[in-house]
């Protein structure tokens, strides 16, 4: 239990609309403190191990998000937050918007709502704990992400 | 037989100079080497000679006196008619009165019938320090000169190598010459070289700093020889002779006290203390042997080493405690102004004046242990700032540039070279090497003086953030390959030599401190410090150094490294860029506003606003001053 | 400096803020907008909630009689709510799960037909 | 016609335009900003300019082809509006005190002038 | 040489993605250039596929903050070009809740500010006294921070009486808190280290630089379209423009608290004065023609254009929102400033970037 | 070296990080409780090593975790000294030799932050290593010898005479400790212009080493506190726990300044403090023997 005790997330502000934003920083404040599981909110990709992303990805920052996956040590765990972050959300069909998460990253779990409640992002990275223990225990690697991907524009 | 060494530590750097002159560029190499190696079996020798007094009476002595002459004659001559040349008037005007002086003594001073070489076990420090530090320096340079004249369009070699052998052979003197007047004479032909290899280049800067060099030596010169000629009243001709008279009585030590604080501003202005540090500074134009063999590991401590010598002319006197504050003030003010400076051997250079400010401070605090730690310092202080100021010139040639902040990702482009550096650097500063032990020795010594301690305390937490921070620059990696310097063994031979030597003596401490230190501070002030060196341990009366146990603790954290590093494989990735970086040429680069790619650059913290030298300068002047005068007053009237 | 020191002595003094969720689970407010629920029972798959969906949350297949909703595009405007000529859409303030995608798709009994037994799946 | 039109004065010329904002700027107007309109091939331009809480329109009409004059000069603040239309409607401005070229918003890869 | 770092847009001191290639020289920055685009999503072409009912959702989440006001700003917009009469009761309540959404903003802001400084107890304080604000807002609306309220014609959600209580309640409780929080803002020695005296702008570059809300209002410009003829019902609250003469980022910070007061003052009277009957009139048939609104959000005005042409879709319609208007200003005042204080500076404005680029 | 230096020597390399991960966790706990929440569980701290230990190392620069050993060598070795009660000025410079692998080990990374970060921390130095000085200073004048066993066979405490250098210490160990007002170069919260400073570019077994490192940091600069009522060891227990509280109430009530402004504070406000508190020393010729 090694890693669940310990979850240090890197939050990715992708394309949102800050309402998945502040209620994920919600989650770090007294009301819901969710350092009482060790949550720690760190700048850096290199000591993460959950990436909480909120919104979708558009074709600016879908190599900034391709980059931090490849920069975070296994084992690694995404949660995608939201609504945009799940499927792209009201924004799906967008000119910049490529779509949810996990068109470009692996994403382990999701979390509804537009936006979540903090409470709902908690139970996502509860859920997230499970899965990073899971990862541990079967040595999986996150693959390393190509960074020319899918960025083709979509009306071309 | 110690006669024969002695003539030989002269005779032979002067043969090898001759032999610069005669034979060919092409076998320069051979020749250093053979002077490498030459030069250690002599100072080794010396060594297992022993300490002695080599006496020069009649027959001989005439005809040395009389070279002596000619050859003051000379310097005198060639300094008015270089100055006459190139318009200088200060230094000519500083020449004349040399001459002057020279007149007067000549004319007025009591025939001697014999003169003296002291070589004790300071001598003899000197001495290896000298003969293997300076040869190994001379050999590095035989693998720099061609780069560096090519740079510059250069064609003057074989004055370089003369005048460097010839300077060995005038510092060897230097350091035995117990009759003043010969001391002198040696002294004198040390500023000499040091002018004509300052002013190597040619160029309007070169020599320009030359004569600056030139006129504020010539101003220690003089006092230097009124010390002479004051003392030559009291029937003193040599300098342990000053001692042994001061030591009788304390009415004694006052009548010298003025001629000895004259003796003194000499060895400041060869140490390029404050209010002399310019001419140091402009020194560094030089090419960068010269600034590692003259400039801080030889010649200027001929300065630290005079002021030592008379230790015992005012040992716990009012001029001591004056010359204390002095070096300590001297110390803290180059640290600070170190702290503000980019260019490497500028930074190399105030490192240099705050050591031998150091030296001096514990040399005017006069108590055995401070004595010791002078001795010591003036020792591992010329072997880390040699090694040091070779790096530099390594670095120059490898990057182009002695900027500090270009120095940035070196690592990855010469990492022998770079090891070698942070070794000279952490030399400097961190236990458990020399340098630092010496300044824990005169820190612990210097405890009872309070203006002087907060000096070195502040002085040392200055000196640890320079080093640092240069330490922390060519040791940062910035992913980017590039060509590798390919390596000379005339170049990298000195280095890893010194580096090597660095930790030998570190190691050896106790040893030497057995072997050279505790008998010469004995010689000095008829005591020795209580120090002892079991367990590991440098242990005085008031403290103890474990330096085993840190050189212990590095091995382990070696061993620790190397053992644990395959239990967690490495996987290298790219830095964090805030997610920018995207480039896989240059993995420091990221994407700007306008979608092209900017590469990322640090630069360290300077605080010119506080400690640049324009701020500083002027400040340090006026209070080096006021102390100066205070030590002359304080000596004469005290 | 004071005022600061203040707060936080106060701070220590009480009894945390903190609501410990999820060991202390606050019951939801009955206002809150939690997920969409669909009763088929009068539903005539007219496909009013689907054009008045902001997000295209909600499809309706008239041929397979399927209505579907992806709970995790749905952004709870309740517009369709509103819409739905047959009332069959409501809002209840229990949140959607948490962890892998949902999609609810619900086979709608024909209209004439009397109630059938409601078929929720995936 | 679109009844419910806003007021806005009709600009003829860039040259006028220019001067009549520098005048706005010298009459202690502020710049809210402008608005870009598909119109007749062309775009149609309302900048929007406010003192003591009083809008002030100009409209300008933008020739298909033309390359509208930068406002930046004037008001820096208008850089960042301006930048915006050349992305989105892959208008060219002259004199942009930052062009970012097309790339405020969009990358190489992302579709070209989505508006236009 | 100078140092040269990228800012952003992943960087844990920047709430939103914009990122900056920093030139620094001798610790203090002497170049910044802005990169956007990482939350530009393109929702001004969005409208082509959605009606004019459903783009209020749209506009609603051009930003998570102040959500509530770009919807009331939009269904404004919209009800001009219909010259529809709203009931006064709707206008109340569009009030009330958009005034409880200048409250958590602030308080946010507020938060956020104190992080960039390093002050996180500060900043879990001001987070703490926001959730108040948002369990009353969640009661009233059904949502925390997306309240989906104002829709064309109206609201859609009455104000019940256990509401009212609620939001009395609430303006006690936080009026002291507030008050608490200000002593540390206003007094806090390290805070006015931080703050006092940093990047200034002059009142006349601030009116200049074309900035918005309390950026503008830091400066001592009193500029508030809360005061303006658009939506003449806070004239009837008794509305006071807050402004500050310092210019500095301390200015802007008090700027904020006083609106803090100020938003509490209008809740009350709004309550006080509110009047009873509908909460919307039926709208028929598609907008035509066009319109600008402006509306004071939190972090200053925002101007609507919207242009309908008969159809279900509206033609145009263009978000000019207050972060946008700002932005340049950054331009001017980071230069000067240190390292440390970008993020501040940054901070200052508030940047909303989702709203910047929709 | 007998024994039961050896046992002692052993006893302080195991137990010390355990009593530095629990102190870590107290002081989490307790900044927890003063901002008003439950805060992390009291094993926290080691929870996170742990996890760190079996993540992947992730480095930019093979040679990066190198001072990390060396950083973690250094301060036990300061700690076993301070424990056999050695020469304090030695203790210092071996102290100041593991600061220094920390800062080179930000700096060989290369990333812009961890040497924006670095060279702050060589602005620390400059600021609290004066202070470390001069209080080694203050125990030699008082007791006639740099040997801490000097202090502990004492007749009086040290503090009795130093308390200006006391106060000092103070904000030295809140400089040390890298806490609010003094964590510009990296925090323990990420909330910074320079993401994680220093340590930006460190991960899994790397960061370990460094928050191990901390517990024994931890604990050594508790004994440096210690010392100042060493004679008695329950008081001088109390007062480093006063002080270690202290600092985490003044990390909450304030925010994080300059490394311009903590210069200025500690060449003005701290050095003359100290050096009167010196001077004092010196002139009245005190002794605690
Ligand atoms: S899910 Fe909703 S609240 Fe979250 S970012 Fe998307 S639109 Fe905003
Ligand atoms: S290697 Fe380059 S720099 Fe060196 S001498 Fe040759 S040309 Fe000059
Ligand atoms: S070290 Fe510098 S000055 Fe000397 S030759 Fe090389 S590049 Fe030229
Ligand atoms: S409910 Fe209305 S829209 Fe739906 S099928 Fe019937 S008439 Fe058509
Ligand atoms: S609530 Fe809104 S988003 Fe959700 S299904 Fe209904 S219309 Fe769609
Ligand atoms: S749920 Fe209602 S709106 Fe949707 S298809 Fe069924 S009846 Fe029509
Ligand atoms: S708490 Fe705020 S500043 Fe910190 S990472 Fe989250 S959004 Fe950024
Ligand atoms: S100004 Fe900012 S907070 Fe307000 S709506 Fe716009 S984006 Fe949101």
């Amino acid at each position: 239990m090694s890693l669940a005790k310990s979850p240090w997330i890197i939050h990715v502000n992708c394309n949102s609309c800050n309402g998945c934003d502040i209620e994920v920083v919600a989650c770090l404040t007294p009301l819901y403190d969710a350092e009482r599981f060790g949550v720690l909110n760190i700048g850096t990709p290199k000591q993460a191990d959950i990436m909480v992303v909120t919104g979708s990805v558009n074709y600016k920052n879908v190599n900034v998000i391709k980059n931090i996956y490849n920069q975070i040590p296994d084992p690694k765990v995404v949660l995608a937050v939201g609504a945009c972050a799940s499927t792209g959300g009201i924004f799906h069909n967008c000119y910049n918007v490529i779509g949810g998460v996990d068109q470009v990253i692996p994403v382990d779990a999701y979390v509804p709502g537009c936006c979540p409640r903090p409470e709902a992002i908690l139970d996502g990275v509860v859920a997230a704990l499970s899965i990073l223990e899971n990862k541990k225990k079967g040595n999986i690697k996150g693959k390393e992400v190509k960074l020319k991907g899918k960025e083709v524009p979509s009306n071309a | 037989m110690i006669e024969n060494t002695v003539m030989l530590l002269i005779a032979v750097p002067i043969l090898f100079s001759l032999l610069f002159v005669a034979l060919p560029k092409s076998l320069y190499k051979y020749l250093a080497w053979a002077f490498f190696i030459i030069g250690v079996a002599l100072s080794v020798n010396l060594v297992l000679d022993g300490t002695g007094v080599v006496e020069i009476g009649e027959p001989n002595f005439a005809m040395f006196e009389n070279i002596v002459l000619i050859l003051e004659v000379l310097v005198i001559l060639f300094i008015i008619a270089v100055s006459a040349k190139y318009k200088n008037w200060p230094t000519l005007a500083l020449g004349i009165i040399s001459a002057a002086i020279f007149a007067y003594t000549f004319t007025n001073a009591p025939h001697a019938e014999g003169a003296s070489f002291n070589i004790d076990q300071f001598s003899q420090i000197m001495i290896l320090i000298v003969n293997i530090v300076g040869t190994a320096i001379i050999l590095f340079a035989t693998g720099y000169m061609d780069e560096y004249e090519e740079h510059r369009h250069l064609n003057r070699q074989k004055t370089f190598y003369f005048t460097m052998s010839f300077f060995l052979a005038a510092m060897n003197g230097l350091v035995m010459a117990d009759t003043l007047g010969w001391l002198f004479l040696f002294w004198e032909l040390t500023t000499l070289c040091s002018f004509v290899l300052i002013s190597y280049n040619m160029d309007e800067e070169g020599i320009n700093n030359g004569f600056r060099a030139l006129a504020l030596n010539l101003v220690g010169g003089i006092a230097f020889s009124v010390g002479i000629i004051l003392l030559a009243t009291n029937d003193i001709a040599t300098l342990s002779g000053i001692g042994v008279y001061a030591g009788t009585d304390a009415a004694a030590m006052a009548v010298v006290a003025l001629p000895v604080a004259l003796l003194c501003i000499g060895g400041f202005a060869k140490s390029a203390q404050m209010p002399f540090q310019s001419w140091l500074l402009g020194a560094m134009v030089a090419p960068t042997p010269v600034s590692a063999l003259l400039h801080s590991s030889t010649m200027v401590n001929a300065g630290v080493f005079l002021v030592v010598k008379l230790v015992p002319a005012f040992a716990g006197s009012s001029l001591g405690t004056a010359i204390a504050v002095y070096g300590s003030f001297t110390f803290v003010m180059c640290s600070a102004l170190a702290l503000s400076q980019r260019n490497a051997k500028r930074v190399l250079a105030y490192s240099t004046i705050a050591n031998l400010g150091l030296i001096i401070a514990s040399a005017g605090i006069g108590t055995p242990l401070a004595v010791a730690a002078a001795i010591m310092l003036i020792l591992f202080h010329a072997i880390s700032k040699a090694l040091l100021f070779l790096c530099t010139g390594e670095i120059e040639h490898t990057i182009g540039s002695r900027d500090i902040e270009d120095m940035s990702g070196l690592v990855k482009k010469a990492p022998l070279l770079t090891t070698l550096a942070a070794l000279g650097m952490v030399s400097m500063l961190l236990p458990p090497f020399g340098v630092l032990l010496t300044k824990w020795v005169s820190m612990e010594a210097a405890s009872s003086n309070p203006i002087v301690i907060v000096f070195l305390i502040l002085g040392s937490a200055l000196t640890t953030v320079y080093y640092a921070k240069w330490m922390g620059t060519i040791l940062s990696s910035s992913m980017d390959k590039n060509a590798v310097h390919h390596k000379k063994p005339e170049t990298y031979f000195p280095l890893s030599f010194l580096g090597l030597a660095i930790v030998a003596t570190s190691i050896l401490v106790f040893t030497i401190y057995d072997y050279f230190i505790r008998p010469q501070v004995e010689i000095l002030l008829n005591t020795a410090p209580t120090v002892s060196g079991q367990a590991g341990q440098f242990t005085s009366e008031i403290g103890a150094f474990a330096y085993a146990a840190i050189f212990v603790a590095l091995a382990l954290a070696f061993v620790i490294y190397f053992a644990t590093r395959n239990m967690f494989t490495p996987r290298t990735a790219g830095y964090y860029m805030c997610g920018e970086n995207n480039m896989e040429m240059d993995k420091l680069m990221f994407r700007n506003g306008l979608c092209s790619y900017d590469k990322s650059s640090v630069s360290n913290i300077y605080l010119q606003n506080t400690f640049g030298e324009s701020k500083l300068t002027t400040l340090g002047y006026a209070i080096s001053i006021i102390l100066i005068i205070i030590a002359l007053a304080g000596g004469v009237l005290i | 400096m004071m005022g600061m020191l203040n707060l936080v002595l106060t701070n220590i003094s009480r009894k945390p803020a903190t609501r410990l969720y999820p060991f202390e689970i606050r019951e939801p407010f009955k206002e809150f907008k939690g997920r969409i629920v669909f009763d088929p029972g009068n539903c005539i798959l007219c496909g009013i909630c689907q054009k008045k969906c902001p997000p295209d949350a909600i499809t309706v297949t008239k041929a397979d009689k399927m209505w579907e909703i992806n709970l995790f595009r749905c952004i709870m405007c309740t517009e369709c709510v509103v819409g739905c000529p047959k009332d069959c859409l409501s809002i209840s303030n229990e949140r959607v799960k948490t962890g892998a995608k949902e999609t609810v798709k619900v086979v709608v009994p024909i209209v004439d037909k009397p109630k059938a037994p409601k078929a929720a799946s995936k | 016609m679109l009844e419910n039109t806003i007021e806005a004065t009709e600009i003829k010329s860039s040259g006028e335009l220019l001067k009549t904002i520098e005048g706005l700027k010298s009459d202690g107007y502020r710049y809210s900003t402008m608005i870009c309109l598909k119109a007749n091939e062309g775009h149609d331009f309302i900048y929007v300019f406010e003192k003591d809480n009083k809008l002030k329109n100009l409209r300008y009409f933008v020739k298909p082809g033309e390359k509208p004059k930068s406002v930046s000069g004037i008001y820096l603040c208008a850089l960042l509006i301006e930048n915006e239309y050349q992305d989105l409607f892959g208008l060219t401005f002259e004199g942009l005190a930052i062009d970012y070229k097309g790339h405020l918003y969009l990358t190489p890869n992302s579709p070209k002038a989505p508006l236009a | 040489m100078t140092t040269v770092i990228p800012f952003g847009p992943q960087h844990p001191v920047l709430p939103e993605p914009v990122s900056l290639k920093l030139e620094i020289d001798n610790d203090v920055v002497v170049g910044a250039l802005p990169s956007l685009g990482y939350v530009h999503r393109g929702l001004e072409k969005f409208i082509d596929t959605k009606d004019y009912n459903q783009t209020t959702y749209i506009c609603e989440r051009i930003c998570g903050i102040c959500s509530a006001l770009h919807g009331i700003t939009y269904t404004k917009a919209v009800e001009k070009l219909f010259d529809a009469e709203i009931p006064e009761r709707a206008e109340y309540i569009r009030v009330i809740v958009g005034e409880l959404n200048r409250l958590h903003s602030h308080l946010l802001w507020l938060g956020l500010f104190a992080d960039g400084f390093g002050f996180e107890s500060l900043f879990y304080e001001c987070w703490k006294y926001r959730e108040e604000v948002l369990d009353v807002a969640e009661r009233i609306t059904g949502n925390r921070v997306i309240h989906s309220i104002s829709k064309v014609g109206g609201v859609s959600r009455d104000l019940t009486k256990e509401n009212i209580d609620m939001l009395l309640k609430m303006c006690d409780s936080l009026e002291p808190k507030i008050k608490d929080i200000e002593k540390v803002f206003v007094n806090n020695y390290t805070v006015k280290q931080r703050l006092v005296g940093l990047a200034t702008m002059s009142k006349q570059l601030a009116y200049e630089a074309g900035t918005a809300g309390p950026t503008l209002r830091g400066s001592g410009n009193a500029i508030d379209v809360r005061e303006t003829a658009d939506w003449d019902i806070y004239k009837d609250l008794g509305f006071k423009t807050a402004v500050a003469k310092e210019g500095d980022c301390y200015g802007r910070t008090k700027v904020r608290i006083d609106e803090l007061y100020e938003s509490i003052k209008l809740i009350r009277n709004a309550i006080s004065k509110l009047p009873n009957g509908d909460i919307a009139t039926p709208i028929k048939g598609f907008p035509t023609g066009e319109a600008i609104m402006r509306t004071e959000q939190p972090r200053g005005e925002v101007v609507y254009y919207v242009k309908g042409n008969g159809t279900k879709n509206l033609e145009r319609l263009k978000v000019r929102t207050p972060t946008f208007a700002n932005i340049p200003s950054l331009l001017l005042m980071l230069p000067g400033v240190r390292l440390a204080d970008v993020p501040i500076v940054v901070l200052t404005i508030d940047p909303c970037i989702s709203c910047t680029e929709r | 070296m007998n024994m039961t230096d050896i046992l002692i020597a052993a006893l302080v390399i195991f137990v010390a990080p355990i009593i530095g991960c629990l102190y870590a966790g107290i002081d989490r706990k307790i900044t927890a409780r003063l901002q008003g929440r439950v805060g992390p569980p009291l094993l926290q701290p080691y929870y996170d090593v742990k996890k760190l230990l079996s993540k992947d190392n992730m480095v930019v620069n093979p040679s990066q975790n190198f001072y990390v050993v060396v950083y973690v060598a250094f301060l036990i070795l300061s700690l076993l000294m301070l424990v056999f009660r050695a020469d304090i000025l030695m203790i210092i410079f071996v102290y100041t030799v593991s600061s220094i692998a920390l800062i080179v080990g930000g700096m060989s990374t290369g990333s812009p932050y961890a040497r924006v970060g670095s060279s702050r921390e060589i602005m620390a130095i400059l600021a609290y290593e004066p202070i470390l000085i001069l209080y080694a200073l203050a125990i030699y004048l008082l007791t006639g010898t740099f040997k801490l066993s000097a202090v502990v066979d004492a007749s009086t405490p040290l503090l009795v005479y130093t308390p200006l250098i006391f106060i000092a210490m103070i904000v030295v160990l809140n400089i040390k400790l890298k806490k609010s007002p003094f964590d510009y170069s990296t925090s323990h919260h990420a909330h910074q212009e320079l993401v994680k400073g220093m340590l930006t570019e460190y991960s899994g077994p790397g960061m370990a080493g460094i928050e191990i490192g901390h517990f024994y940091e931890y604990v050594f600069l508790t004994g440096l506190i210690f010392v100042f009522w060493a004679v008695n060891p329950l008081i001088g227990l109390i007062i480093s726990a006063a002080a270690f509280f202290f600092v985490t109430l003044i990390d909450n009530i304030t925010a994080r300044v300059y490394w311009q402004w903590m210069l200025k504070l500690s060449w003005s406000v701290l050095l003359i403090l100290s050096i009167v508190n010196i001077a004092f020393l010196y002139f009245s010729e005190a002794t605690i023997m």
